[in-house]
């Protein structure tokens, strides 16, 4: 007979509270083949996992079902503890009586015949459940980092500097990413190319790190451990091989009228062009929608002034196939379009610029070399107001209900230096909540107040209108409860950030899930992260929420760690509910095949006995390694001949019995 | 002899139905099958033959057995309600008024099945003459008589009337229920014109003569080894319908149901033609569709005859003449295996 | 028809005496002109080959079986029956190689049981005259117009085109394909009560002999899940109303996507269950949801239930009052 | 009749795939956002794992209604799991209503690991209806109930 | 009313044996704790458990055991499988007895009798052994040849080593098919080792068996000069009820559950090759 030992956890009162332990424990007790049932506060606790192992072998039990949490949360720990004493891994069940049934349900009564349901029902699986053996899979002790801002930078270079190969696949033609346009960083006001720059030369100088720049991930198959990518390296129309970065083309370049995407649009550069001083890789890039010899066959002066004779215009986009153990998505951030939002005077006055424009205004090598003046006439600004929150943490359709994190901050360094480069401009900044969580960061807001007299006013921007060549801020005061009309020179913008564009293609490509702001989401908020649900993908950085450099930084380096983990292994346990086909049952269709996203089912003709003699039949065969268990094949199997370990035909069946029962 | 007018039979039904099961040829979505009689039902008493014959009536398609219910080492048994209600079953033609009395021996000797039994002893059948035998009818091969079918009482539908004739105690005793309904019917002509009628067709037709001398007891390892089955079988699907049409045909499985709260044994009708009628954990005694078309024959031809006085488990009614998918019938097998002299 | 069957017959005969193909699968003679048996021929039977109006029977299934064993395999297929073929290509149940396929030209085959429901009892032998049949009887010779007594799958035949052949015999008289889906959409017009009612009726019917599932050449698993144990859905016999319909929704579903269309089903019940009704719900769903798509008219195309769309209809709208 | 309704629970089966709204129905749990405990949830790897039979297998034993819930379509953690569950889902719906079973009771949703609000809103809305509706009678084995 | 012959009593299993690594002997008592039916050596009973499914076995123990009856099982389908992991105490459902079982008053009455068997097929032949045991006056010498796979599979071994060898007038012939470390015994297969332990051509002989070595063994019993009406054998087929009803077990015109399942050779000579 199968034993089945039962554990009840309290969850201290998570569970306890609404659902009635005890009785769980005692209608167990009563379900055949059940020779154990216990409670126990804690069961992922040490103590309840001792308890675990004790009874797996002092009753010599053959399966286990333990009523707790989410299977999402310590299914693992209950398979580790497990199989440490000696019982297969998968002989483990979990009813979820804490998020399915003790959270939601108010009523004891309810909730403890809710929870008998769910623990009768783990043990009619349980009962069906067959050993399972996980196959192994080779590793591709390479990474691919998907984007070049500073996360994929630090990442690339952790698992770089770990001895792994790294390709870092950037869309733009230098990685550097939104750091790279910063002026300075908070709260220590460092400058921001000053502690970019240096990575990204270990980056271009690093052996084991490929850099594609330029070029955009187009596909990518497999699985953990065993990724292909498909990466299209953009035309440059330049052979990289032989630019130097010498800029004699940038010079000479008749097309000089392309809005400069480094300077935030704020000034122009020619059809070629090398992003800034900086960049990585530093060779020059064609902007074919600029270009005049693209775009009409005539000119061709870059090529002509290049000595080294790089310019080639008959270059085609590359595709280039390359395999990979872990992918890193580093994708990062933009700051949402702001056309939607009239009343602040975005498009209509020059005056008024997001934060990442001021960012370039300020700084040094930006278009006016660092000249804070107003767009519109280059006069120095007098009065500066910034409006906060911009886009986020709205209710509209156009906003974003999430907060930002970085503007509070980015904004008080804003206000910060210009008052202390600029004493005598007065600087209003207009936030719902100043938020300054971090090491340093309250302290930080509270020198631009208290120390360089910074305008803090609790209220929101009603709007922005041009006048007289000024700008009149309507804008009411919380605290004060009155309406301010403000006459401002600048005003700037803290608009909200949101995923990157190409975010949501990529996560479908590496079917990596993702919330509906096409953020990435990680595989446990809290536990997990940096891990995305799909195994082998790790998010670094913006792409999985809004953070700080400090903070991007943090998870580059979680992710890279990650990522060493995995290629540090020689092989992987696979996925052990693969798919499974019983021989003697199929019939050889292909029908199986067919719905396999993984291209896992392969056929052979196979000689089975019959009365009289021996006949030849074409069979399905799973390869263990590929198959990634989603049943897709078992559905489309007629005669039931596939079928899924761990969720088999016949578990479910005996789940949607106990459940019906 | 008594008599009834067509127009009335409604009533007779009614009436009978009120102490009675009653079953009669019922028509539902195209198709006419015994079915239990309620005032909506659409009777058919032209039809020659039922889809299916008349034996579910004794033997049905499924039959509760016993329930159990376990709790942890302990089972218990409920005893099965047995079918106690009488039951009267009308307008049985004379093929399938014989096939009971074959379904008797293959049921009631030996270990009887009490629900057969008891059925067969609470339910009364009225037979009813064939009118119009059609060409797959051998009744006659059999020696059965189609213009007398026999049976608790016997009936003839002549010129809009129902003549009641009753042959046995149990028809007796339905009689005197029933006699308000009738008119006495002292003139036996008109069942008799139509009696010669019905024998005249019958000696017509193609298949009353046919030869089953051949199918002996003696000759049964030489008719089973015959080359001749594998031709016969091979367009065979397999499926029930000649068995499940068939009105002598007796197979049955005993399967388990589990319940809300027990288990449910049952028995119900199987065919000796699907594939894993006898398969089990050693393996299967006839693997192959031929063997399994052969078991079938062999059964109602020399099988149950050797068992039984040289009675054929067939009763010439041809519904499987009609009804196979893809026109195997037990008249080929006669004739192919027959000719062998 | 005497014609084609001369044809028909004279075609074997140069096939096997060439020694291109070993054995043939036709029909075979019957006593009555409607009792003709799917068969298969050598040399020695051959004059019991004919292929008359009652030779409904679609022969591809027979190949499963047929195609493994020694030597080429002569078959006649109507036009409906190349779909069927077809199909069992694309499933890789059938050995192309060891088949050759005679495309045998078809005007509509007879249902008997049609011609039992018109009144004519005792038939005794058929034959065509222009779009009369004529029937021997016990009771006389009768006459019926030969479309009113047709097989349903006649009635809405797909067009009259071997979608693969070797050979063709007779003419190629392509029609256009007739209305399949009239009562489907009568059916859908219904309520729901009203739908269920007929179905409960139909279905009832049923009495589990598996002849639609034996004789669809769709329905050929090694190992059908009505058949096995371990399905958990394993049964024989209707004990509830609910196993009827678990067993033909199970059975559609098998077949969606893969059923030809071809018929056999409603042919073979015994008890004139509409059976094709449920199989053209499938298809005629899949043809409105997912574009048209006729199984067995390639060996390529991938059923609509094996592909999809990004942007598929979502599964409550399947109201197709709605889509029209 | 009013009576009955009001005491009728229906028995809810919702196969969640483990990805997307299996842990949306774990957020939902955190979150604290209640819905009618007659749903009863069997965790299935994709929505592309469900098998027709099961469905028909949870009517048979007792069900009232059946809802599958997987990763929005674009989401699969299979890439294109959900797509087939959804081909499939819309032609067995609609063969189960053309057969005269209420459209109603079956029901497909697309619930992302991060809609727990949304998961719970569904259960809670396909609860009411069911109730609305009352018991499975027409895809019901009467000897399940015995 | 009369008895419904297809439903079973309950029964008690009140001790389990390991005799092999996939057999397993289960004592059952009724529910009254005595013995459920009596019965004659080779009589079968069908075994249930509801809803897992209905098997028939032979009857392992002898008639003239008045306390219990026995039934050693293999492995081999979903009802034995469900047997072999129950504990002492389960209730399974039984009903029998069935079949004509051995003709010991009859045919067997004053002869000599060899029993043949191989592996599992020991157990029918178990219960007529003990039987004759018990009524040695009845019945003349008696030889037991008996093989294997291996010393682990021999059924029953105890009982054969420490009782029927040392009973009056039996001689015991055991074999195993291959060679092990912790057998020193004879090692060959039961049809070759039946030539060799020099029998008695006058004697009754009785084969139960896996059908390869029935065939072999009967084959060289005939060389031996044994007469197919001095051999009987067992068979076993499908059956769902086990009174001649269901339609499956039949072999030609007899029914293994009901005319079998002992028949004598020459009776099964007239009947078709199927089984």
């Amino acid at each position: 007979m199968k034993k089945i030992g039962v554990f009840v956890c309290w969850c201290g009162s998570n569970i306890a509270a609404t659902v009635d332990v005890k009785a769980v424990v005692e209608a167990c007790k009563k379900e055949p083949n059940v020779v154990f049932a216990e409670d126990y506060q804690y069961i992922c606790s040490e103590i309840g996992q001792n308890k675990m192992a004790d009874a797996i072998r002092d009753y010599k039990l053959d399966g286990v079902v333990i009523c707790s949490c989410s299977p999402r949360m310590h299914e693992a720990t209950f398979r580790k503890t497990a199989e440490k004493a000696g019982l297969n891994p998968y002989m483990i069940e979990v009813a979820n009586i804490r998020e399915q049934c003790s959270w939601i349900h108010k009523d004891i009564e309810e909730g403890t015949e809710k929870a008998i349901v769910l623990a009768r029902t783990a043990i009619a699986k349980v009962l069906l459940n067959a050993p399972l053996q996980a196959g192994e899979s080779k590793v591709t002790k390479r990474a691919l980092v998907i984007g070049g801002g500073i996360a994929g930078i630090q990442s690339a270079l952790d698992i770089a500097d770990a001895g792994f190969e790294v390709d870092i696949v950037e869309k733009k033609p230098s990685i550097g990413g939104k750091m790279s346009q910063l002026d300075k960083t908070f709260p220590t006001l460092d400058c921001s190319a000053c502690i970019l720059t240096p990575k990204m030369v270990d980056v271009s100088a690093h052996e084991k790190i490929n850099i594609f720049a330029y070029s955009e991930v187009e596909a990518v198959s497999g699985f953990v451990g065993n990724f292909t990518a498909k990466i299209r390296q953009k035309a440059r129309y330049v052979d990289t091989a032989k630019c130097t970065g010498c800029r004699a083309c940038m010079e000479k370049c008749p097309s000089k009228k392309s809005l400069n995407e480094f300077n935030a649009g704020l000034d122009t550069r020619p059809a070629i062009y090398i992003p800034f001083a900086q960049a990585v890789p530093n060779k020059a890039t064609i902007d074919p929608n600029a270009c005049i010899k693209l775009k009409t066959g005539k000119c061709g002066i870059c090529s002509k002034v290049c000595t080294a004779g790089a310019i080639d215009y008959e270059q085609k986009d590359q595709i280039i196939e390359r395999e990979y153990g872990a992918i890193v998505v580093a994708t990062g951030y933009n700051i949402i379009n702001l056309d939607k939002f009239n009343e602040l005077g975005y498009s209509d006055c020059k005056d008024v610029i997001t934060s990442l424009e001021f960012e370039r205004l300020t700084n040094a090598a930006g278009p006016t070399k660092g000249h804070l003046i107003c767009p519109s006439d280059g006069r120095e600004p007098k009065k500066i107001v910034f409006v906060q929150c911009v886009g986020s943490r709205g209710l509209r359709p156009c906003d974003k209900q999430y907060c930002s994190k970085i503007c509070c901050m980015y904004t008080a360094k804003h206000a910060m230096l210009l008052r202390e480069k600029h004493p005598e401009t007065e600087v209003y900044v207009f936030y719902i909540d100043v938020r300054t969580p971090g090491k340093n960061y309250d302290e930080f807001y509270r020198r631009a107040v208290e120390q360089y007299g910074v305008h803090y006013i609790k209220g929101q921007v009603g709007k922005v209108i041009e006048k007289d060549g000024h700008l009149e801020v309507q804008a009411s005061d919380l605290l004060a409860d009155e309406q301010l009309h403000i006459d401002a020179d600048l005003v700037v913008l803290a608009a909200a950030i949101e995923a990157d564009d190409t975010a949501r293609k990529i996560g479908t490509m590496l079917t990596a899930s993702m919330d509906t702001n096409d953020f990435f989401t990680e595989a446990h908020a809290k536990l997990k992260p940096v891990e995305s649900p799909t195994a082998g993908i790790f998010l670094s950085g913006m792409c999985q929420g809004p953070k700080d450099i400090p903070d991007t930084v943090a998870q580059a380096g979680a992710a890279a760690v990650k990522v060493i983990g995995l290629l540090s292994k020689d092989t992987l346990k696979c996925n052990a509910c693969v798919a499974s086909p019983n021989e003697n049952m199929c019939n050889g269709c292909s029908l199986c095949a067919t719905v396999c996203p993984y291209g896992a089912i392969t056929y052979v003709d196979k000689e089975f006995r019959i009365p009289g003699g021996v006949q030849v039949r074409r069979v399905s065969q799973v390869n263990e390694a590929i198959c990634q268990g989603c049943g897709a094949c078992t559905v489309a199997c007629m005669s039931g001949a596939m079928d899924l370990k761990g969720f088999t035909n016949k578990e479910i069946m005996a789940e949607v019995e106990s459940i019906c029962k | 002899m008594m008599k009834i007018s067509l127009k009335n039979l409604p009533e007779l039904y009614s009436f009978i139905a009120k102490k009675n099961d009653l079953y009669l040829p019922i028509f539902k979505a195209g198709q006419v099958d015994f079915a239990k009689w309620d005032k909506d039902a659409i009777v058919d008493l032209n039809k020659l033959k039922t889809t299916k014959s008349a034996k579910d009536v004794f033997f049905p398609q499924s039959q509760d057995l016993v329930r159990f219910e376990v709790d942890g080492k302990k089972i218990s048994i409920d005893e099965p309600i047995m079918p106690t209600n009488k039951q009267v079953i009308f307008g049985v033609k004379a093929c399938d008024n014989r096939s009971f009395e074959l379904l008797d021996m293959a049921f009631v000797e030996d270990y009887p099945d009490t629900f057969y039994e008891m059925r067969r002893a609470n339910t009364t059948i009225v037979t009813l003459a064939c009118a119009k035998p059609d060409e797959a009818c051998f009744c006659k091969a059999y020696g059965i008589d189609a213009a007398d079918p026999k049976g608790d009482v016997s009936t003839w539908i002549v010129d809009g009337y129902l003549h009641w004739m009753p042959n046995t105690d149990k028809g007796i005793e339905l009689t005197t229920e029933v006699k308000d309904f009738f008119e006495l019917d002292m003139d036996n002509s008109a069942v008799e014109n139509q009696q010669s009628e019905i024998r005249a067709i019958i000696d017509r037709l193609p298949y009353s003569n046919i030869d089953l001398s051949k199918f002996t007891p003696d000759k049964l390892l030489e008719l089973f080894n015959s080359p001749k089955w594998k031709a016969l079988s091979e367009a065979c699907l397999g499926c029930g319908t000649c068995t499940f049409v068939c009105p002598t045909c007796q197979c049955y499985d005993v399967k388990d149901f589990k319940t809300k709260t027990g288990v449910q044994r049952f028995k119900c009708w199987d065919s000796c033609m699907f594939a894993d009628f006898t398969k089990c954990a050693h393996g299967n005694t006839r693997p192959s569709q031929m063997q399994r078309y052969r078991q079938r024959f062999m059964h109602k031809l020399v099988y149950f005859p050797s068992n039984h006085d040289g009675v054929y488990s067939c009763v010439g009614c041809g519904r499987c003449v009609q009804k196979c998918p893809q026109m195997l019938n037990i008249v080929k097998v006669i004739k192919t295996l027959g000719e062998d002299k | 028809m005497q014609e084609i069957m001369k044809q028909a017959k004279l075609k074997a005969e140069e096939l096997l005496t060439k020694g291109v193909v070993n054995r043939v699968i036709g029909w075979t003679e019957g006593d009555f002109s409607y009792d003709c048996s799917p068969a298969t021929f050598t040399l020695d039977n051959l004059d019991k080959f004919v292929y008359t109006e009652f030779c409904g029977a679609n022969l591809s299934k027979y190949l499963i079986e047929e195609s493994k064993k020694e030597g080429k395999i002569l078959v006649f297929l109507k036009p409906c029956d190349t779909y069927s073929f077809n199909q069992l290509i694309q499933e890789h149940r059938i050995k192309r190689e060891n088949i050759y396929v005679v495309g045998i030209e078809c005007r509509g085959k007879v249902d008997i049981d049609k011609l039992r429901a018109f009144g004519i009892d005792g038939v005794l032998g058929c034959k065509t005259e222009g779009d009369k049949l004529i029937c021997d009887t016990i009771y006389g010779e009768k006459t019926v117009d030969k479309v009113d007594v047709m097989l349903e799958k006649c009635l809405s035949c797909k067009g009259k085109k071997h979608v693969v052949y070797d050979e063709l015999i007779g003419e190629e008289v392509v029609e256009e394909p007739k209305d399949r889906f009239g009562m489907v959409a009568q059916l859908e017009a219904m309520t729901e009560d009203e739908r269920y009612k007929f179905w409960q009726n139909e279905l009832s019917k049923c009495i589990r002999c598996n002849a639609c599932r034996n004789v669809c050449p769709a329905c050929s698993c090694v190992h059908c899940v009505f058949d096995n144990p371990d399905s958990n859905i394993a049964s024989k016999a209707n004990t509830d109303r609910f196993e009827e319909k678990l067993y033909h929704i199970i059975r559609a579903w098998h077949v969606a996507g893969r059923c030809t269309d071809c018929g056999e089903c409603s042919r073979v019940c015994p008890q004139g269950i509409p059976l094709h009704l449920i199989n053209r719900k499938f298809i005629k769903d899949m043809n409105e949801f997912y574009g048209e798509y006729q199984a067995g008219e390639d060996t390529e195309t991938k059923a609509p239930l094996n592909s999809y769309t990004f942007g598929d209809r979502e599964p409550h709208e399947f109201d197709t009052k709605e889509g029209k | 009749m009013q009576v009955e309704n009001k005491t009728f629970k229906p028995t809810i089966v919702a196969f969640c795939c483990n990805w997307c709204s299996y842990a949306g129905a774990d957020l939902a749990g955190s979150a604290r956002l209640s819905y009618p405990a007659e749903v009863k949830i069997i965790r299935i790897p994709c929505s592309c794992r469900l098998n027709p039979m099961f469905i028909l297998k949870a009517f048979q034993r007792g069900a009232d209604g059946v809802i599958l819930c997987g990763c929005h379509p674009g989401d699969c953690h299979y890439t294109t799991g959900n797509y087939y569950a959804r081909r499939r889902m819309t032609t067995l719906f609609s063969m189960l209503n053309y057969l005269g079973i209420e459209k109603e009771r079956t029901r497909v949703e697309w619930v992302s690991a991060a809609e727990g609000a949304k998961f719970s809103a569904v259960m809670n809305d396909f609860v009411a209806t069911i109730t609305a509706l009352g018991e499975n009678k027409k895809l019901e084995d009467l000897r399940c109930k015995k | 009313m009369r008895k419904e012959p297809l439903i079973p009593g309950i029964g008690v299993v009140t001790d389990i044996r390991r005799d092999t690594p996939d057999v397993k002997t289960f004592r059952v008592v009724g529910l009254d704790g005595k013995k459920p039916f009596e019965h004659i050596p080779g009589q079968c009973a069908f075994l249930s458990m509801p809803g897992i499914g209905e098997a028939l076995f032979s009857i392992t123990s002898s008639p003239t055991n008045t306390e219990y009856m026995e039934f050693s099982i293999k492995k081999c389908g979903c009802v034995t499988e469900w047997l072999h992991q129950i504990e002492v105490g389960q209730q399974i459902t039984i009903r029998g007895p069935y079949g004509n079982g051995f003709p010991v008053e009859t045919d067997f009455k004053g002869k000599d009798l060899v029993f043949i068997a191989g592996g599992i097929g020991l157990a029918p032949l178990r219960s007529i052994i003990n039987y004759v045991r018990d009524k040695r006056e009845n019945y003349g010498k008696v030889t037991i040849i008996y093989g294997s796979r291996s010393d682990d599979d021999l059924v029953d071994y105890e009982e054969i080593k420490n009782e029927w060898v040392n009973e009056p007038d039996f001689s015991v012939y055991l074999t195993i098919d291959r060679e092990t470390p912790t057998w020193d015994g004879h090692v060959g297969f039961v049809p070759n080792y039946v030539k060799e332990v020099g029998l008695d051509n006058t004697a009754t002989a009785v084969l139960c068996g896996p059908p390869i070595m029935i065939k072999f063994t009967l084959a060289n019993l005939q060389e031996l000069g044994f007469k197919t009406n001095q051999i009987f054998t067992t068979l076993e087929l499908k059956m769902k009820c086990a009174i001649g009803k269901c339609g499956r077990c039949n072999v030609g015109d007899k029914y293994v559950c009901k005319d079998g399942p002992v028949f004598r050779c020459d009776q099964l000579n007239e009947l078709p090759n199927e089984y």
